[in-house]
């Protein structure tokens, strides 16, 4: 059970970034929501890596007598969400980036009047 | 806004070199201990702004020129770019250096042990050029976005459409 | 350097040479801005040239495949292991021919832009952005496995989004590119969760050992249906489309023609999978039926919302959801047909005109697309209420578009037809209305662009447009493309057989995919 | 030449048959008159009216298909309405079809 809490908190947190990409209006709460839902996702990959009495796979760190490579953590999942999460920051930065210019251009960050484009 | 206490500035000067050292540390023992090329240069980016909530924008701006920002970010991608193409005596991003006894050229030793400066090869030298390019392009980052929000103020103000 | 040692590490070297230009422009850009335009131009030239020779080389050998940081790139699953950990790049004949579009495209972009952004400023960070979109495009398609799809995805997403966003002084440019960066990342995080879906049950990243190692499990689907889902979104099928018009309709022409390349990458990653990764499961037929499911809604809303357009270029970014269809469904049919005992006669045939008709789509819209830029760019309006006449001034853009405008129709003799005629063809076999739905959307198409030809080109000359056609290297650009649609007007068969038959034949054959990573 | 399921298409023979309608179309151009002058001949008749100058007489793209676009108005209504250029209304069609299609592969899985 207490190995299913991260699994269960990833999707509390994809879900909960999805509402606020879908319900939110305001276009700093959807880079929010965006946030949240690639920290859900990151949560989901690094849990993915995780192995009970395991340490970190890095071989300076081993305590004295530790077998390898059975006692260690995947390394594969952390890296993937090292790089998830600097894909992350770019894409957090130009969003951003983006509603400041939004905001010069239309003096307004709610979504339903960034909307000039339709039809 | 207002400008931040005399305090602030001064704590900010004296942090800011901490801060900096050790988000080099984080870089240079990347291969060594938790931590690399972007978590370091995120650690020394922060400093940068932490000058930045101190000082202001337009104190910061005149002393970091942004295009001098997207050279350096230039270097250290085209260093990192660089090492993995010097591999291609193998293949691309081969680790050509490791066991060679040049530079960071050792052999690690097996098992628990204190951790060797001297080895990893290559990645001590991508780490180097990834911290370049994340320390440049986030400082960059955090100061253009700074600087928006000053350039808004001021159309609001003189010139409004 | 002799030729075997440049072939076995193309792969790598197409991914790396951009890559490195890109980094290089901003610091060029800083000395001269003529010696800079001179070398994007050059590392374009070299790209073509080399993916040319390299792809050459795939459709002839078989697949290729580089295992990055190996002492040897070939060794693709390492002695202690059983399966491969690198990073593994793997190019067969459906990768190499998306390749060779990508470089056509940014070939012609590249010559088009140099004109076209003359005025701009920030050109240096233009470039590279440019070459960061060849790199996102070419990595997905070469990549070997599922987690660096994910990483060259966003590249192209993030790139791609600054582009859009260039000329930032319009508003409407950055809305576009504000909805096209949402819609991407979260297409990105959904992505990257069905990999780890994927990763935790099997505990490999590489597509080939996943696909060996498929159990079919509920997991599996689920992560199915993400991965359909988002990767149909970033190919703008309908009714997921709507981010499609708004962001193609703002960026700068040459960088339209590119995002229809980019859309296609994702188009490639949704074969990719449904084909590679989940070829031998249970899913294959549900699968297919959904793809043709997608291309007929996007064929006939795409068609149909284009007529009604005033904007030249939104009118061209429906007829872009509207021809992606057609992929959709020949290579749905494919798909569906896949495993069958006619697989060999009519799904075929469905995947030859599907995959053909990437290629010719890629031409002729990015053709269609600079025109409508070399419009705006005399004109300085998008809309065609505004704009007639222009066939007296600009001779040259005219015939461009004439081409352009009738391979997209279909018209015999030119390229569009053969590819449409294949699909026609063979996904009669699957179902009749799917061959009449998609001759009426053919007509649709030609009555729009008549539209666009009479309310442009036709008519009196417009008063306060300076004579003359636009700049040369504008009209190079759109003379590359030119050349490539005449081309293959002219050798429909041959290029069906050398090209693009052992695309399909990659694409369909699953266990070559997978023996080449994995050994026997 | 290119081998299709159903027959072949060859564009060269295309082009022949082409030439051919061309010089077909050429010979029986041929037999009209050839003291054909132009001129006032050439001009519009509008019952004797005044002819608009040529602004006026081209059509604008907004007016082209205006009977198709007035008989499909409902469609057109329909797919108008749903484009809103809301991005949060992009996203609930994102998260709409994928469940719908997880539903169609849970259904089609327990058949």
């Amino acid at each position: 059970m207490i190995y299913n809490i991260p699994y269960m908190a990833s999707a509390i947190l994809v879900i909960v970034g999805l509402y606020a990409v879908l319900f939110k209006r305001n276009l700093i709460k959807i880079a929010i929501g965006i946030t949240v839902l690639e920290s859900g996702v990151n949560l989901f990959l690094i849990t993915l890596g995780y192995r009970e009495n395991a340490v970190a796979p890095i071989y300076t760190n081993l305590p004295e007598g530790t077998s390898i490579p059975e006692g260690m953590t995947l390394p594969v999942p952390q890296a993937l969400t090292l790089t998830s999460i600097v894909i992350g920051v770019a894409v957090l930065a130009l969003i951003l980036s983006f509603a400041v210019k939004i905001y010069q251009h239309y003096g307004t960050l709610d979504s339903r009047e960034v909307r000039r484009l339709r039809e | 806004m207002n400008e931040p206490s005399k305090i602030v500035k001064t704590i900010a000067s004296i942090i800011f070199p901490f801060i900096t050292v050790y988000g080099l540390y984080i870089i240079v023992h990347g291969h060594l201990t938790p931590g690399g090329g972007f978590q370091g240069g995120a650690i020394t980016a922060s400093g940068i702004v932490l000058l930045l909530v101190a000082f202001g924008s337009a104190e910061i701006a005149k002393k970091i020129k942004e295009s001098h920002l997207s050279i350096l970010e230039s270097i250290g991608a085209l260093s990192f770019i660089s090492l993995a193409l010097l591999g291609l005596s193998a293949t691309f991003f081969y680790n050509f250096l490791a066991g060679s006894n040049f530079i960071f050229g050792r052999i690690p030793p097996f098992g628990s042990n204190p951790g060797d400066m001297n080895t990893g090869g290559v990645l001590p030298l991508m780490n180097i050029s990834v911290g370049l390019k994340v320390i440049a392009g986030l400082s960059a980052m955090v100061l253009a976005l700074a600087l928006f929000a000053r350039l808004k103020r001021g159309r609001k103000g003189v010139r409004k459409k | 350097m002799n030729m075997s040692y440049v072939l076995l590490h193309a792969p790598a070297l197409l991914i790396a040479i951009p890559l490195f230009a890109a980094f290089l422009t901003p610091i060029i850009d800083r000395f001269s801005k003529r010696v800079r335009n001179i070398f994007v131009l050059a590392v374009l030239i070299i790209e073509e040239i080399l993916m040319i020779i390299f792809a050459w080389d795939v459709f002839t050998n078989g697949i290729h495949v580089y295992t990055m940081g190996a002492p040897n790139p070939t060794s693709t699953v390492p002695l202690q292991s059983a399966v491969p950990v690198r990073i593994v790049l793997e190019v067969d004949g459906m990768s190499a021919f998306m390749g060779l579009i990508s470089t056509t495209v940014s070939l012609a972009a590249g010559f088009y832009s140099i004109a076209f952004v003359r005025k701009e400023t920030g050109q240096g960070k233009f470039y590279t952005l440019l070459l960061l979109m060849l790199v996102g495009m070419l990595g997905m398609e070469f990549t070997g496995d599922m987690f660096n799809l994910f990483v060259f995805f966003e590249i192209l997403s993030i790139a791609s989004a600054a582009l859009v966003a260039y000329r930032s002084y319009y508003g409407d440019a950055v809305e576009g590119a504000f909805k096209y960066l949402i819609i991407s990342s979260i297409a990105g995080s959904i992505v990257l969760f069905a990999i780890a879906i994927l990763y935790g049950q099997y505990g490999v990243l590489n597509i080939a050992a996943l696909a060996k190692a498929m159990k079919s499990t509920t997991l599996d689907m689920i992560a199915l249906v993400l991965l359909i889902s988002a990767f149909a979104m970033k190919c703008g099928s309908v009714p997921m489309h709507f981010w499609i018009p708004d962001s193609y309709t703002v960026a700068p022409a040459s960088i339209t023609a590119m995002l229809v390349v980019a859309s296609q990458a994702s188009l490639y990653a949704l074969f990719r999978i449904c084909f590679s990764l989940y070829g031998n499961t249970s899913y294959v037929a549900t699968s297919g039926a959904i793809l043709i499911l997608f291309g007929l809604l996007s064929m006939f809303i795409g068609v149909t919302m284009a007529i009604p357009q005033k904007d030249i270029k939104r009118l061209m970014s429906y007829h872009a959801i509207s021809q992606t269809g057609y992929m959709l469904l020949g290579v749905g049919a494919g798909l569906y047909l896949l495993g069958n005992p006619d697989f060999s006669t009519h799904g075929m045939a469905a995947m030859e005109g599907g995959i053909f008709h990437i290629f010719n789509h890629a031409l002729y819209k990015g053709l269609l697309f600079l025109t409508a830029g070399a419009i705006f760019y005399k004109t300085k309006t998008r809309n065609l209420n505004e704009i007639r006449g222009l066939a007296h001034s600009m001779k040259f853009t005219t015939i461009f578009f004439l081409i352009g405008a009738f391979s997209i129709a279909g018209l015999p003799p030119f390229n569009g037809f053969a590819s449409k005629l294949l699909i026609y063809e063979s996904v009669y076999h699957v179902n009749p209305i799917l061959s009449i739905i998609a001759m009426l959307v053919s007509i649709l198409t030609l009555a729009s662009f008549m539209k666009v030809f009479h309310s442009a080109f036709m008519g009196p000359p417009m008063k306060d447009v300076e004579k003359g056609d636009v700049p040369k290297s504008m009209l190079f650009g759109m003379m590359v493309l030119t050349a490539g649609i005449i081309l293959f007007s002219i050798i429909p068969g041959w290029v069906v057989g050398h090209i693009v038959h052992p695309a399909a034949q990659s694409l369909a054959n699953q266990s070559a995919y997978i023996r080449a990573v994995m050994g026997d | 030449m290119l081998r299709t399921p159903g027959g072949y298409w060859d564009p060269l023979i295309w082009l022949l048959v082409f030439v051919v309608a061309i010089l077909i179309v050429y010979i029986i151009r041929a037999f009209g008159r050839s003291d054909y002058k132009g001129g006032e001949q050439t001009k519009p008749f509008l019952s004797g009216m005044d002819v608009p100058d040529e602004d006026a007489l081209h059509i604008r793209a907004g007016n082209i298909y205006w009977g198709f676009m007035r008989a499909l108005e409902g469609y057109y209504d329909v797919l108008r309405k749903y484009h809103t250029g809301i991005v949060n209304d992009y996203v609930a069609w994102f998260v709409g079809i994928s469940a719908i299609l997880l539903v169609v592969f849970f259904i089609v899985g327990v058949i």
